[in-house]
């Protein structure tokens, strides 16, 4: 029989994307099909599509084979497709008469707007901020994610008819609570962590320092970084635009230990920020001398210090050792240590009608997580308005690499974004690299393995001896166009063995 | 139009007037001239027939079958070991009920090697499903041909046409050879009963397993049966249409009041007859029953004619080391308890003569019911004590 | 990019993309000459074969197709009366009679003024190269308009799996057991009937493999675009006789033609005219390992390196010849 | 019924000569049956033919044991090969040889024939001169529709016409007629 399998794109896709199924959509040139898949999941595909750390590709199964498929290059052509044609969202389900009010216009809050509005519900986002986008907008630099794009994806909701109520600091949740039918929190995380000791006009908080965007002052002389992660190197970046003569990012462990996403590193490499690992900052004085503490490394990615130290002089010192939720209102909610809301899996936290996720919840804290946390929150949400238990989601089978049956693929290298900006050091905030033209984006969705999923290769029905294998109008009702015919099947399991893709089970006929 | 000709030439003139459309060819002495006589007519342009140079008997009548499967009117020839080379494909082309016409200039079968004249090839493949008729003169070998043609296509079934090595094929004599007009008049243009023509697909030749393989046979056998009528059918048609007698089931010589008949097949008939003759004017009475029809057995014909007979000499080209005269033991099976006395006799091995005088001396013999079971006509004792002393006793005493 | 390069595509049987580059196997109009509810074994290499080829030519000649069968395995599954899982006009004969009977069929057309109804023959490698290998060369010599094709699966099998001129050197089989001093079939000269019907010097000679398919079907519409004698020799594995997994049969035929034994090529006029490149070769080892005619070869007391060089170098040899890489 | 016997060594045309006999005692409108003792004939063995001519149908297939004639084209074969065996009394024998049956010392088995019945001629030498090569068969057969007066020139003639159309078997007719009008010469000579 034919499986539908979990390939390991979805799987790793914190949004739980079905990239396979829009990948082949895709590669039909069935582009608004494909991103109305996409959307199903996911509302911010041109964002993510720029700004996801692609867990998807992480796992994809044609890395082992050649390259990874370029996933969120197709997702971003797809994203920017639907946006230059003005594709609509679908049409949401009538109006249930049930209030939501959200608490946060990050990607986790107006994820969920965007999931629960599609279910009827009517959905309102508040948001001290001046403009929605949480971290979208004043944690990943411009040049990442060019702002125009990030509003016009926020249009979409609006048009959708979500009320997002900027500039607004929610004080009260207990009038929130009252005036809603439930609610959820996703205020992100954004107290900064500080070093004791350095302190003063020449250290600040690197997510404050993006906050700023390229609105901030120039820069000069030596700006230097502390911290290892996607925001050091973000901050460390935007130093450079800024006109920082020199970027230096200083980490506690090893270079290659860097949590930062290896892409980001070569890139900030590329345009001269140098790294200086090994180096934990003990002090800043006024004048800008930062005192290093050099580390000397251990076991298992464990670093000892020495006792040696040296100084450094910089204009400025931004701190990126991550960040804290703030703590202020929510007496009745449960909170745990960093101010983190606890919640279980249907991101419920103790007080019913309550719900929390994105940044404000123990989690990987990327902007892909925090959708993820939307739709899926969503989803309990919607049950808890109805009065129903939490939907349990169906976990299917997965399909790992060996089940693939490679002779039937090509060897076809990844392609890249090309650049907008040229090589070197930056001299704007323009994006740097350029939407798929669609040429490469079908290029790549074709690249697609289809793990686990028929892409109706018609293998199975050449290669079956006894024509068991019925194709087209002899297999009316499957979904592939593809059905066993089981009086003539005699069981080889040839079509499964050949199955490039890993999609055909046997199972026995009599246990 | 009459013809002095050589026996081959005129079975080649005779095919030529069936129109075949495919004829397959491998020399093999005494058939050769019959494919070499066919090859002229095709290479010359007088006959369009798609003429195939093979590589083996076997092959050529493989070429054959394919050939008649595929809706072509389809001759071939053979001897001898050609006969048992392609013996497979003999049963073979019966089984796919394949109206193949094949003309075997009978031969003996080594080892030893001999090329010369008896029914030994005939003789072992005569279960093979194919009707077998065999020609007393030249004549016969050309009106035999043309009445094959009509046999295999009404019935379904190849057509062998024995006609003796040398002794006819190699024998320059007068035939009658008929015209065109009048042979495509007797035989009607070729209309496969199958055929693999994409227009309406089928399967011929498919396997059969034990819950039909006896009908199969049973079906075969059943042509044989039909054709014993059909045989003489075709023969009287052949008559009207020609103008003279050939063919059928048998030829009766002096029978009406025969008290002693010989039973044999083939060209001795016309030396046979001619001792009857003799034999008659001494007063003696004595018929000649010359078969035509080898297979199917014409055994209702066989009794009907000598069931009256005191002594019948059954003579034959062959033998069955270890059983005796196949002929004889058919024949045995059909007068035994009709006729008192059945001889076998054993002649014309490997091209030994038979002359009048052995068989006015087989007859002499015969009267005085001087003979061994199985007798050896002309059999030289010398040549086999040179071979072997101590075979003399061996013989006496049997 | 390439215009028409599929990743996914253009190696599997179909392509849904672009459905004029798939194969005919991927079609859903393909005409199933040999149609299913025949009585092969599970995953029969022949099956797939004698299918692949004929539906090829049957499209070839639009229609315009006999085909006759030696006897043999393929024969006796698919035509157990009163059915028959032919579609086209089929005829079986006997073993060794093949390509005559095909010449036959062949004359017969001609004379009856139908010579668009090509035939093609086929057989497997005992009727082929064994017995009927004098009506094969006749055939070839005298150039009748005949496709021969072999189903090669390298031993008789239809009888119980005895030996051929086609089984290679070490192999078991009911009449080449694993014992002695030469277990298996003992080392020769081979017979390779596809060099032979090269050396008749033919219009189109060529050898292919169910693994395949497109090269398989390209080579057989070459072949239908020649008249006269033409050859074709398709590899295919027989689960039953190779003591393989019958899931397996087109990883076999695979890594037949990877490790060089089985090389692809073509040749017209007596002459190699081209050679399917490999894009991987493997060692003959792991083509032959996981077939139990060759179990012997890997003993657990440790390999039969001697032998398994020898074949090596049998490999080796085509490689270098048909230049294969 | 006339039963004649041609002994010869292959290549010589022995068979040829029977079956000449036949077509031109056919011509005639006789009956005539002609046939090799069948064997596999190879260059220079010897080789016997047969020829029976009769007025109505020749049933009988056996070979000649009691001929009429004799026509002998080699005469080297008397050694080997019976060659008189049932040969009647008052037979024919047409020996192709320059030198007589007595010269040859095969004389004693002749001396009671009646002599114009016994006869030798060159026939290889007068075939040479009128075809250009030694091939005696047209002479002889002229010789003997000469000798037996069985059969006409003219129909021997006609049948080497049929059997060799064109130059060949004018010169074959010529090398045919000489020999008769010999024979005839001869014969009216003694």
């Amino acid at each position: 029989m034919y499986k539908e399998l979990l390939p390991p794109c979805n799987r790793s896709c914190p949004i739980g994307e079905n990239i396979q199924e829009w990948l082949s959509l895709a590669e039909e040139k069935q582009y608004r099909e494909a991103w109305q898949v996409l959307v199903q999941a996911n509302p911010f595909p041109s964002c993510t599509g720029r700004a996801c750390y692609h867990f998807c590709e992480k796992g994809c199964n044609r890395a082992q084979f050649d390259e990874t498929v370029n996933i969120h290059g197709v997702e971003r052509f797809l994203g920017d497709l639907a946006l230059r044609e003005r594709w609509p969202f679908p049409k949401p389900a009538s109006a249930s008469g049930k209030k939501v009010s959200i608490v946060g216009a990050g990607p986790s809050g107006l994820s969920v707007a965007y999931h629960l509005a599609q279910q009827g519900h009517s959905v309102t986002v508040y948001d001290r901020f001046k403009e929605a986008g949480g971290l979208m907008r004043y944690g990943v630099p411009s040049y990442r994610l060019p702002r125009d794009i990030l509003c016009a994806e926020i249009q979409k909701l609006v048009n959708l008819g979500i009320t997002i109520r900027l500039d607004t600091e929610v004080t009260d949740l207990s009038k929130l609570q009252a005036e809603s039918d439930a609610c959820y929190l996703a205020l992100g995380a954004w107290k900064p962590r500080g070093i004791p000791g350095c302190e003063g006009e020449r250290v600040q908080a690197a997510l404050g320092f993006l906050c700023q965007e390229e609105t901030g002052s120039r820069l000069s002389g030596t700006v230097a970084v502390y911290g290892g992660g996607n925001t050091a190197f973000d901050a460390a970046r935007t130093a450079l635009r800024r006109g920082a003569a020199r970027v230096v990012v200083l980490y506690r462990n090893t270079q290659e230990r860097l949590s930062a996403h290896p892409e980001e590193v070569a890139l900030a490499l590329q345009e001269g920020v140098d790294v200086l690992p090994l180096r934990v900052v003990t002090g800043c004085s006024g004048d800008g001398q930062v005192t290093l503490e050099l580390q000397s490394p251990g076991q298992e990615g464990k670093v000892a210090p020495s006792s040696t130290t040296e100084t450094l002089a910089v204009t400025l010192l931004l701190v990126a050792i991550g960040q804290e939720v703030e703590s202020t209102l929510w007496e009745r909610v449960v909170q745990q240590e960093g101010g983190r809301i606890s919640v279980d899996r249907h991101f419920a936290t103790n007080v019913p009608g309550i719900f929390a996720g994105g940044d404000m919840v123990p989690s990987g804290r990327t902007i892909t997580e925090a959708i993820g946390h939307g739709r899926r929150a969503a989803l309990a949400l919607t049950a808890y308005l109805e009065g129903k238990s939490p939907p349990v989601l169906e976990k299917r089978e997965g399909i790992p690499f060996e089940r693939l049956n490679l002779h039937y693929y090509e060897q076809a290298p990844q392609r890249q974004e090309s650049r907008n900006t040229p090589e070197g050091r930056p001299r704007s905030f323009q994006e740097i690299f350029a939407t798929f033209p669609e040429e490469t984006a079908l290029y790549e969705a074709r690249r697609c393995l289809s793990c686990g999923n028929c892409f109706r290769c018609d293998t199975c029905y050449g290669v079956c001896p006894d024509n068991a294998v019925c194709k087209g109008a002899s297999a009316k009702g499957a979904k592939n166009g593809l059905m066993f015919d089981y009086d003539y099947c005699k069981g080889c399991g040839l079509c499964a063995q050949e199955c490039p893709c890993g999609c055909i089970h046997m199972i026995p006929e009599y246990k | 139009m009459l013809k002095q000709i050589e026996g081959s030439q005129g079975v080649a003139e005779a095919v030529a007037l069936c129109r075949p459309q495919v004829i397959c060819a491998y020399p093999i002495t005494p058939q050769t001239h019959i494919v070499e006589g066919l090859s002229v007519l095709v290479k010359s342009g007088k006959l369009a027939a798609e003429y195939i140079n093979v590589e083996s008997e076997f092959a050529a009548l493989s070429v054959a079958i394919g050939a008649s499967a595929g809706g072509a009117r389809s001759y071939t020839a053979t001897s001898s070991q050609g006969l048992l080379y392609m013996a497979e494909a003999v049963y073979n082309a019966a089984g796919l009920e394949l109206p193949i016409v094949m003309t075997l200039g009978t031969r003996a079968i080594g080892a030893p090697i001999n090329i010369w004249n008896d029914h030994s090839d005939a003789m072992a493949v005569r279960g093979a499903g194919w009707i077998m008729l065999f020609a007393e003169t030249n004549q016969e070998a050309v009106d035999l041909h043309i009445q094959a043609f009509l046999l295999a296509e009404q019935l379904k079934c190849p057509v062998m046409v024995c006609v003796d090595g040398f002794i006819l094929t190699h024998a320059n004599d007068r035939m009658d050879i008929p015209a065109q007009e009048e042979v495509d008049a007797f035989l009607p243009t070729f209309a496969p009963a199958q055929m693999l023509d994409p227009a309406h697909p089928c399967s011929i030749g498919a396997m059969v397993g034990p819950e039909s393989f006896t009908e199969v046979r049973y079906l075969a056998h059943h042509r044989q049966v039909l054709a014993l009528s059909a045989i003489s059918q075709v023969a009287e048609t052949f008559c009207k249409t020609f103008g003279r007698s050939s063919g059928g089931l048998v030829h009766a010589y002096q029978l009406q009041d025969a008290e002693t008949v010989l039973l044999s097949m083939g060209s001795v008939g016309g030396t046979i007859r001619e001792v009857v003759d003799e034999e008659r004017t001494a007063g003696r009475k004595v018929g000649y029953l010359s078969l035509v029809s080898f297979r199917p057995f014409p055994s209702a014909e066989i009794e009907r004619l000598l069931k009256k007979a005191r002594t019948v000499l059954v003579l034959e080209k062959a033998l069955e080391p270890g059983s005796g005269g196949p002929l004889f033991g058919q024949v045995q099976q059909v007068l035994a308890g009709e006729v008192p006395r059945l001889f076998s006799v054993i002649a014309g091995l490997g091209g030994r003569a038979i002359t009048r005088p052995s068989l006015r001396q087989l007859f002499s013999r015969a009267h005085s019911g001087d003979l061994e079971p199985i007798h050896f006509l002309d059999l030289d004792r010398s040549v086999l004590t040179a071979y072997d002393a101590t075979l003399q006793d061996a013989f006496g005493a049997c | 990019m390439q215009k028409d390069f599929y990743p996914k595509g253009t190696k599997t049987l179909g392509n849904r993309l672009a459905p004029s580059l798939g194969t005919l196997q991927a079609q859903e109009d393909r005409p199933n000459c040999l149609t299913g509810g025949h009585r092969a074994c599970q995953g029969c290499g022949e099956a797939l074969g004698a299918r692949y080829v004929i539906d090829a030519a049957w499209k070839a000649t639009q229609g315009r197709l006999a085909v006759v069968t030696g006897t043999g395995c393929l024969e006796v599954f698919s035509s157990l009366y009163p059915e028959s899982a032919w579609q086209t006009p089929w005829m079986h004969s006997l073993f060794g009679n093949t390509a005559a009977v095909a010449t036959g069929v062949a004359a017969a057309m001609r004379a009856r003024g139908t010579s668009e109804v090509r035939v093609l023959a086929q057989g497997g490698d005992g009727s082929t190269t064994d017995i009927g290998f004098g009506c094969l060369s006749g055939l070839f010599e005298r150039g009748d308009d005949v496709l021969y094709v072999c189903y090669d699966n390298e031993a008789y099998m239809n009888t119980g799996v005895q030996r051929s001129s086609a089984t290679p050197p070490t192999a078991r089989t009911a009449t080449t057991p694993p014992v002695g001093s030469a277990p298996g079939n003992p080392f020769g000269t081979g017979k390779n009937v596809p060099k032979l019907a090269l050396a008749h010097g033919i219009s189109y000679v060529a050898t292919a493999s169910i693994a395949f398919v497109h090269d398989l079907e390209q080579k057989v519409s070459r072949a239908m675009s020649f008249h006269g004698a033409r050859y074709l020799h398709v590899h295919v594995p027989c689960p039953l006789g190779w003591g393989t997994n019958p899931r397996d049969t087109l990883v076999h035929a695979r890594n037949a033609v990877y490790c060089g034994l089985f090389p692809l090529f073509e040749g017209e006029n007596g002459v190699v005219t081209h050679s399917f490149k490999l894009e991987k070769t493997i060692p003959v080892a792991e083509y032959l390992r996981g077939q139990r005619r060759f179990a012997h070869l890997f003993a657990k007391s440790g390999p039969d390196t001697e032998r398994l060089q020898a074949l090596q170098a049998m490999a080796d040899a085509y490689i270098a010849e048909f230049n294969l890489v | 019924m006339f039963q004649i016997r041609v002994h010869g060594r292959g290549g010589q045309g022995v068979v040829t000569a029977a079956d000449l006999l036949a077509t031109a005692a056919f011509l005639e409108g006789k009956h005539a049956q002609a046939f090799p003792s069948f064997g596999s004939e190879r260059m220079g063995a010897p080789v016997v033919a047969f020829c029976r001519i009769a007025s109505s149908e020749i049933r009988l297939r056996e070979p000649i044991l009691e001929p009429d004639a004799l026509i002998i084209q080699d005469a080297t074969l008397f050694s080997s090969v019976a060659v008189f065996d049932g040969l009647s009394s008052c037979g024919y024998v047409l020996i192709n040889s320059k030198r007589s049956p007595k010269e040859m010392g095969i004389g004693p088995s002749l001396e009671a024939f009646p002599s114009d019945h016994v006869l030798h001629l060159d026939a290889a030498d007068i075939a040479r001169q009128h075809i250009g090569r030694p091939i005696p068969n047209a002479v002889l057969l002229g010789a003997f529709a000469a000798q037996t007066g069985l059969l006409a020139l003219e129909s021997v003639k006609a049948a080497i016409s049929e059997k060799f159309p064109g130059t060949m078997g004018e010169k074959n007719n010529a090398a045919a007629a000489f020999a008769y009008e010999q024979v005839r010469g001869s014969q009216a000579s003694c």
